[in-house]
């Protein structure tokens, strides 16, 4: 029996004093959550995608709700690098959290010309390559469903950035393991998954799509199950930490992510419920590993009996 | 900005379809200005994942109080609230209505919840002025009583004529306007449905007055962080002259002047 | 304003009365639900997958319910082609409702074996090839992740029956859109989508995945906006008829489907939650054409203003 | 087998955690036989989708009771029923329990909500025997007045001893037996825990006697098409000499020799 479970764990040369992170997206850029979450009790921040230059994103409606679930369409607006580092990277200095930026670019050259800049800034402190997200219609969505082109971005961003490298992996692949190792043999320190699976939703009565990009992508407590087998597929695939999401909303969801190997998480659409999910998922996981006699979080790690 | 348990107070039917929740909200009650909301968080049912917000209608001391309306599935659930049932808030959001212009007279006008989202407000203009409440039918027309005790003008208007004059607020408007209310410099305070929004912001623009409207967006996070609830504004330092707001963050309220109206709306 | 709109549909030679049929494994053999469910009130009926020899299928556990979901990973235990013509066969002629098959192999071999004994009985009115089951160990399961593999199944299923042949597609492919051109090159009557999306769940205190088999699928209406998002896709890319199926509860969903292009849908796991499901559906599809001024469901199909 | 919406007549607690729901079915309780059970469609919460199975513990005219432990979201829920609340039921389920062997004594062994679902065949058997009952503390001692009303004769057992003997149920059975009750050709009828239904089993065959064992399994439609219920069966035709059969369809109550246990039951 420990008293004091070690929650430490470590993604590239980044070590975070928690396994729980906030999803990118779901926490805006730190000053948003500040007066209901203490930054510092979560293991790393992941800010909402970044590009080069500023953008608009989609139209709206932007998300709907469906069952046990939510579709968003945000699209990735954005103040780009500059407006990034400006804006926002000095309020994230001045607490003790690491930052973690989701980059993302309209060509492979922009991926790397993000992960570039971002590297030369003090105050971040790895980054997730989002090459899947489901709501934006030019080249990225490709880049997380075709091996060569994912294996293009990963490469470049790889050395474009002495920072540990974090693909976030799509789910909406026949086999995520060769994602995963691809990522790990272009050099990553981390993969992520799941980002949120392409959805749609249309009005019966108006006969119009429920968001004005058409389609999005599902995130929540409905694909929490799907969430599991691919973490648990990509986490035998490499020997890198896998970060896993997916429709955390416990601690018990949480520890079911570890327990399937994965190395940290990140709470998304729960945030919007209870902004206090992360710090509790924290606490979650410490007394589970009190109650199982666990020295760490790493004794936890892909103990599944399967 | 706080998420509170809060308890159910007081729970029961209000007038028309609407039901008035009263909760004991120690932590947020006291911080509410005039115009904010919270966002509650649905105690079902369990596949509606979201939190719904509500603009606040009452606060007093620890106690505040929202009014609404049975529309979908959560609001219908939430009828089944009792008292001594505890209820997740999160609150006070958005900026609130401002101070009213020194020299203006506030006119007020509503429809649908709009009725409570002003009445703080109603309360705290150190001037009365008239209010204009506008509904489908009578049952539509809320707090007339609480809008009279604080020394307002309330006039109401109904499509169906069971209740004031026959016709869209707006038209109440028009004829209070041409009929000398023009002169008297009036400032809008405004919430209610998208069209009546526009049609005020029209007048007031057109006048050259201010026109203050609470924004109804659908929403995610409450906070500002999902970017679920934006709004176009002008802006004319931004490629295409606007910029996107977050109606829960730099909203609900805004001048009608910044609003960009899109073609549906 | 038609009072009586025209429900019927085609798939290839086979004229349903209505587009509502029930979903392969969800509604048994026929004789399960009998009691409760008029069968000649349904579209068709889509029995439980069929291969050439009987089966066992998995260790239990088989299901677990998952938020608004239900992971199963039952295996295609069956009684085989024989075994069926001889059980259940008899019965379902008794009935007055076309029959479709779901036919599986563990070879590409197998698929053609089983499609051409199946084609040589009476009673049998089309074939379902479920190359997309997340449940089988076997070869199965590349067979709906595979363009090539999948292209050899259909052909050999093609060739083998002269009764219309629907592959069913895997939800788990990046462009479903590819494998729906398929099947219609490869002279396919009609596709259905989508099978459960690879799933699964841990028991945090024991460790144990909660299958049986580890993995499974998950279904219900935690899946129905990816639904809505790929038969959306797979309308699009072909001329063939769509089989839209995915966590429909009510006639709203069912609508949804058809808006967005699919020809016919079929109920799944809410025959476990009501069993009068479908229908139900059939009513409110009456009912939502007539409320719509619509003569027929055709008028309906792929209205989707997008 | 019918789906219908029953009433919610009475809803009580009954005693230890159980609770009695009592429904007017006219549909399907004066089809209820002993043994079978019905599928509940829950209240809530709404993200669990699946029915849940539950015993007919009493079936009178129109009227049927069930008694249940909440032990977990769902049966949570189900304490919420009031009366007057609609609630459908899937049902009557199963084959039931057989009658019983002319010439044999009948032996009943519960545990848990087995007291509640061998009720109707306690009233039902021509003879009256005896009745084991074992739970972990007197309140899961359920019943017990029933069953003497009907003439039976009531041994309970806990594991904490605060009712009746201190063991498990199959401590006092052993004993009776060997206290003579082997002389007196028992027939079993259990429903409990699998644990127990195995261990009344074996006593069972090793005595060659019958036991009738109501089987619990993770349902998910009731009736027989999904598969998810299947129990091994001894089945000499098939190979590897076994077969499934569906507890929900051919159960739940199976013969003990026909049984295959695996490994940890
Ligand atoms: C700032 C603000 C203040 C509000 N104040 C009040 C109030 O005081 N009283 C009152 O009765 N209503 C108020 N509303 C509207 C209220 O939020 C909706 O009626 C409620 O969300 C509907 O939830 P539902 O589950 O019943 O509807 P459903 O249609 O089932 O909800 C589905 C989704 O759509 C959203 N939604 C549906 N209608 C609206 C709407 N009109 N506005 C925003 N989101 C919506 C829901 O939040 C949910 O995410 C306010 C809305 C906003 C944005
Ligand atoms: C034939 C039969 C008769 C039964 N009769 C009774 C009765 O008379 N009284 C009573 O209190 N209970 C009875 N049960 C058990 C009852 O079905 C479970 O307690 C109930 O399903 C638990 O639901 P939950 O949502 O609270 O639990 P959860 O654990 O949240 O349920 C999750 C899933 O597991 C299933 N599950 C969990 N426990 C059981 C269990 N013990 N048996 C079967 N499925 C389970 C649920 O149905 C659901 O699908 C019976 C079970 C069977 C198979
Ligand atoms: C509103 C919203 C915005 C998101 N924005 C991003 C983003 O900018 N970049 C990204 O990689 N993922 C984004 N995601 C995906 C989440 O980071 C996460 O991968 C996904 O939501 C699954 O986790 P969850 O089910 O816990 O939400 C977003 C998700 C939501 C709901
Ligand atoms: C218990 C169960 C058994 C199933 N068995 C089969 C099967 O034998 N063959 C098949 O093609 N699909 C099978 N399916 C998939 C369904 O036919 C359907 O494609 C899927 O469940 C999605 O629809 P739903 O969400 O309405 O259930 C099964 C699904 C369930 C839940
Ligand atoms: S609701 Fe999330 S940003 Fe406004
Ligand atoms: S519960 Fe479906 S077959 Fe028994």
């Amino acid at each position: 029996m420990t008293a004091t479970p070690d929650l430490a764990v470590r993604i590239g040369s980044l070590t975070l004093r928690n396994p729980v992170m906030v999803a990118s997206g779901t926490f805006g850029y730190g000053p948003e959550y500040a007066d209901l979450v203490d930054l510092a009790s979560l293991g790393a921040i992941v800010v909402k995608g970044i590009r080069a230059e500023p953008t608009t994103g989609n139209p709206t409606p932007r998300t709907v709700e469906t069952a046990s679930g939510l579709i968003n369409a945000i699209g990735l607006p954005g103040p780009g690098v500059d407006g990034f580092v400006r804006d926002y990277l000095p309020f994230l200095r001045r607490h003790d959290v690491p930052v973690i930026v989701n980059i993302w670019g309209r060509t492979v050259e922009e991926y790397g010309d993000v992960a570039r800049r971002l590297g030369a800034v003090d105050g971040v402190h790895a980054l997730e390559i989002n090459v899947s997200c489901p709501n934006i219609k030019e080249g990225s969505k490709a880049f997380g469903t075709n091996l060569e082109s994912f294996r293009r971005v990963v490469d470049l961003v790889r050395a474009s950035t002495r920072l540990p490298v974090i693909p976030k992996l799509a789910p909406n692949v026949a086999d995520i393991a060769s994602f995963a190792r691809a990522a790990e043999e272009c050099g990553s320190d981390a993969v992520s998954l799941i980002n949120s699976i392409p959805a749609m939703a249309v009005d019966i009565e108006t006969r119009r799509p429920k968001l004005g990009n058409i389609t999005g992508g599902l995130s929540g407590p409905a694909i929490h199950p799907v969430a599991v087998k691919l973490v648990w597929e990509a986490a035998r695939a490499v020997k890198i930490p896998v970060i896993a999401m997916g429709g955390i909303r416990d601690a018990a969801d949480a520890i079911e992510f570890i327990i399937v190997g994965a190395t940290a998480v990140a709470v998304g659409t729960a945030n919007f419920v209870e902004p206090g999910t992360a710090p509790a998922v924290v606490e979650g996981i410490r007394s589970h590993l009190v109650r199982h006699g666990l020295p760490s979080v790493a004794a936890l790690r892909g103990t599944v009996v399967a | 900005m706080k998420v509170e348990t809060t308890t159910v107070l007081a729970h029961a039917t209000y007038g028309g379809d609407y039901r008035c929740l009263e909760l004991e909200a120690p932590g947020i009650a006291p911080e509410v200005r005039p115009g904010q909301f919270v966002h509650i968080r649905l105690p079902a049912p369990a596949d509606a994942i979201l939190r719904r917000p509500f603009s606040v209608f009452r606060a007093d001391g620890d106690r505040l109080q929202i009014l609404y309306k049975a529309v979908g599935r959560g609001t219908a659930a939430m009828r089944h609230l009792q008292p001594g049932d505890g209820l997740s808030i999160l609150g006070p959001l958005g900026n609130g209505f401002p101070a009213a212009a020194a020299d203006a007279l506030p006119v007020l006008v509503a429809g649908g919840y709009g009725m409570a989202a002003l009445y703080l407000q109603a309360r705290t203009l150190p001037r009365r002025g008239i209010a204009f409440f506008g509904g489908a039918k009578a049952g539509d027309i809320l707090c007339v009583p609480e809008f009279e005790a604080l020394g307002w003008e309330v006039r109401a208007t109904t499509q169906d004529g069971s209740r004031g004059e026959r016709g869209l607020v707006t038209d109440a408007l028009d004829a209070w306007l041409s009929g000398g209310g023009r002169d008297l410099r009036p400032e809008f305070f405004a919430c209610g449905p998208n069209g009546m929004l526009r049609a005020v912001g029209g007048r007031a623009e057109a006048g050259g007055w201010t026109a203050w409207l609470s924004m109804d967006r659908h929403m995610g996070c409450g906070v500002g962080a999902c970017l679920t609830c934006v709004q176009k504004i002008r802006d004319p330092d931004a490629p295409g002259g606007w910029s996107w707001v977050r109606i829960c963050r730099e909203g609900p309220v805004m001048e009608c002047r910044t609003v960009v109206w899109e073609g549906d709306e």
